[in-house]
């Protein structure tokens, strides 16, 4: 009896991505969409597990739960006011949205379909870290310097855009 | 089997809501955390045709990339937000309209 | 654990029939299983020893009562205690998420330990990546904390809650660079290959005499000087990472009532506890993997004295931040952002730069 | 390896369950008499003033600013840092180890920016002597 565990998992991963998806994009609260995010991005790190890439997964769940997360709960606990509880989240474009993004899915769907794929045989990937490493000493090495020159100009930038209220 | 396809639909469906996020909220927070979920649809995307396609590492070196993109706009953009509101006591960014003539 | 089962399989004849995904899935339950009683088991033991060292540094006795001997038995009672209090969920709360923080507090701190060898061989999950692992999986605790926080609907939970939560993640940088330096020497993210190059005596403290060799053991806190010194620079950053004294900003309770918890009651507040408990211990079994030797240091049978020897190490260690707490006065929260970012961070990057220039040298 | 993560998976299970039982359990035993006096909110035995989701001060931002900053830098540095053995033994070292002090310092200018301008420092108490 072999268990299809990476179909269970898969679609568990599914339900658990798309439903607190959902949940982002609905909720009325502000503050319950951000954490359904760690839902949202839990789930994807386990798609990158399935995937094989489990220096990524790490990696997406230190940056975007562990960071980018903080920083949106941090900026909603900053900019709430107090007679607003329920941030404003009307749909004031909601049919042409739905429309929209319903047309989006289709076509997507349309060319995952009808595309076909060159699909090959998934390699073994071993020790991920390491050859992501050297990778990034050899091929990427202009985009890896070029990262801490993006960074340093994000730093910079939103210090000065956010630090001008200073410590009353 | 889980192929490829189950990826991409799912990365089409989290494109998708994260579309519509930013679409209908009119709340600087909540359209960032819909860009969020469009760039992790996107991620998705590299992860899965590199392991199905192109085999190796490229595409995961990708999504690291774009992960480092995500998290230097989340600082800019909340960064933005932030001081709006200290400006006009409002995230809504369609008050934010100052500019216009 | 797939080698334990293909052993399984060959050595036990009960077990030829099962097919072996159900038994890796068998053997990965009993796993947890042990685990989560060792780290239940651990958390009390500490409850109960963190009273009497204070007391001891106070010079008081603490709990002497139950149980008999030193008050032995009194986190049992505390526990027994617990499950039958009130569990309160304040009416302004937001009761989706408070009773979800708790949750995602405890399965942060407990799922790191799948990585964690607790001896040569006894590891749950043996992850290429297991250092950045643990690394990634603990940055959920702050999720948590915040949630905690946030939907108490109390002035000083929030508070505390934005406060751990900006103190746990400034310190996460130093940490995670400290930890570095030992990835450098080691060339790899695996903490049961990192173990097995910390194995046997150090080449250079040793003096052979009539057949025996004796020196200090072949420690990475020995192998370099930035080791040594990532040693004591990732102790101290983890002391803030658990919010302990000198670091215990986020839980000042005369400041703050109790943090983040501080609406939390009976079984929902004890796993706050729990978890606390478990990040010290976790945070300090990561030291001795990394700069300790890790299950190394007992010569013998490594399956039963490794695992002591790791597990002795780790609750040294424990010790250790529980005396620096009932030691050190609290530091107030600017001098703690400043020995973060000005003291610390700095000093990780000349630690992590020396190290590069060691391995070329 | 990635089977290896099944571990991890079944942790995050038993962790979940272990807390949903005992929360279970712990119904059987614990009494439930709310009252208004103790629903609500704790405030030091006073009546809560206001509510409690006040503003806080840009630090927070700030500090978190900074950290996601040096977050991503560590996500970069660990692979090349468990690369950096095998790059030594290939004689790439050098090369490697002089690509690392770039990156670094590139963005040991923009903490040293912050640090100049003040945003680094907490709010310090008022001093009253």
């Amino acid at each position: 009896m072999q268990i299809p565990a990476e179909a269970i998992v898969f679609y568990a991963l599914t339900a658990i991505t798309v439903l607190s998806g959902l949940v982002v994009v609905t909720s009325r609260k502000l503050v319950h969409s951000a954490f359904a995010l760690v839902f949202a991005f839990s789930g994807l790190a386990g798609y990158y597990v399935l995937l094989s890439a489990d220096f990524l997964a790490a990696a997406q769940v230190l940056i975007y739960v562990g960071g980018i997360l903080i920083l949106i709960l941090f900026a909603v606990m900053l900019t709430h006011r107090i007679e607003s509880l329920d941030i404003r989240s009307e749909t004031l474009q909601l049919l042409p949205a739905i429309a929209g993004c319903g047309a989006i899915v289709v076509l997507m769907l349309l060319a995952v379909y009808r595309t076909p794929w060159a699909v090959k045989e998934p390699q073994v990937l071993t020790q991920t870290a390491q050859s992501i490493g050297s990778l990034f000493m050899t091929d990427y090495l202009l985009p890896f310097e070029v990262a801490s020159v993006h960074l340093l100009i994000a730093l910079v930038g939103a210090v000065i855009i956010a630090g001008k209220r200073g410590g009353q | 089997m889980i192929g490829l396809h189950h990826y991409l639909v799912v990365s089409a469906v989290l494109f998708a809501l994260g579309m519509f996020a930013i679409i209908t909220r009119k709340n600087g927070v909540a359209i960032l955390m819909g860009i969020e979920l469009v760039l992790n649809a996107a991620n998705l995307n590299f992860v899965a045709f590199s392991r199905y396609v192109w085999g190796g590492l490229t595409g995961q070196v990708f999504a690291i990339f774009v992960i480092m993109l995500a998290a230097a706009e989340a600082a800019v953009m909340l960064a933005i937000v932030i001081a709006v509101y200290d400006r006009f006591q409002s995230i809504d960014v369609d008050r934010v309209d100052s500019l216009k003539g | 654990m797939r080698p334990l089962v293909e052993w399984l399989q060959a050595n036990v004849a009960a077990l030829k029939g099962v097919p072996p995904d159900v038994l890796y899935l068998l053997l990965l339950l009993v796993g947890a299983l042990i685990v989560i009683n060792f780290v239940a088991i651990s958390a009390m033991f500490f409850i109960w020893l963190e009273r009497k060292v204070s007391a001891h540094i106070q010079n008081r006795y603490g709990p002497m009562l139950v149980g008999g001997w030193h008050g032995w038995a009194q986190s049992i009672a505390d526990g027994i205690k617990l499950l039958q209090k009130e569990d309160i969920i304040p009416a302004g709360a937001d009761r989706t998420l408070f009773r979800m923080a708790p949750f995602i507090v405890f399965v942060g701190s407990f799922a790191a330990f799948a990585a964690l060898p607790f001896g040569a061989g006894l590891i749950v999950s043996d992850l290429n990546i297991g250092l950045f692992y643990i690394l990634a999986v603990t940055s959920l605790v702050v999720v948590g904390i915040l949630m905690a926080g946030w939907a108490s609907n109390n002035k000083w939970a929030l508070l505390g809650a934005m406060r751990a939560a900006a103190q746990i993640v400034s310190y996460e940088i130093p940490v995670g660079l400290t930890l570095l330096t030992v990835v450098i020497m080691a060339g790899s993210l695996s903490l049961v290959e990192i173990s097995r190059l910390q194995e046997g005596i150090h080449p250079l403290f040793r003096v052979a005499a009539g057949g025996y060799v004796i020196g200090l053991p072949n420690w990475f806190v020995l192998q370099s000087p930035f080791t040594f010194v990532a040693f004591f620079l990732y102790f101290t950053a983890s002391l803030a990472e658990v919010n302990r004294t000198p670091f215990d900003i986020p839980e000042a309770e005369s400041e703050l009532v109790a943090g983040y918890h501080t609406e939390y009651s009976g079984m929902r507040f004890s796993f706050f506890f729990l978890a606390e408990y478990a990040d010290m211990f976790l945070v300090s079994a990561v030291a001795v993997m990394l700069f300790l030797g890790g299950w190394q240091g007992f010569a013998g049978p490594q399956f039963l004295l490794g695992t002591a020897a790791f597990i002795l190490k780790a609750y040294l260690l424990v010790f250790v931040q529980m005396w620096v707490r009932w030691t050190l006065p609290r530091l107030r929260v600017d001098q703690l952002m400043d020995v973060c970012w000005k003291v610390l961070l700095p000093l990780a990057f000349v630690n992590l730069l020396g190290t590069g220039a060691w391995m070329l040298a | 390896m990635v089977t290896e993560f099944a571990g991890v998976l079944v942790f995050i299970i038993v962790g979940i369950l272990f807390l949903a039982i005992s929360l279970l359990l712990a119904r059987l035993f614990r009494p439930h008499h709310p009252t208004p006096a103790k629903l609500s909110t704790y405030e030091c035995g006073e009546q809560p003033v206001g509510q409690a989701w006040i503003r806080f001060n840009n630090r927070f931002y700030l500090i978190a600013l900074v950290f996601i900053i040096f977050d991503v830098e560590i996500m970069f540095l660990y692979p090349w840092g468990a690369a950096f053995r095998e790059l030594v033994a290939k004689n790439l070292g050098l090369y490697a180890f002089i690509d690392m002090v770039v990156f670094i310092g590139i963005l040991l200018v923009g903490l040293a920016y912050v640090w100049r301008k003040g945003d680094l420092a907490w709010i310090k108490p008022q001093q009253r002597f």
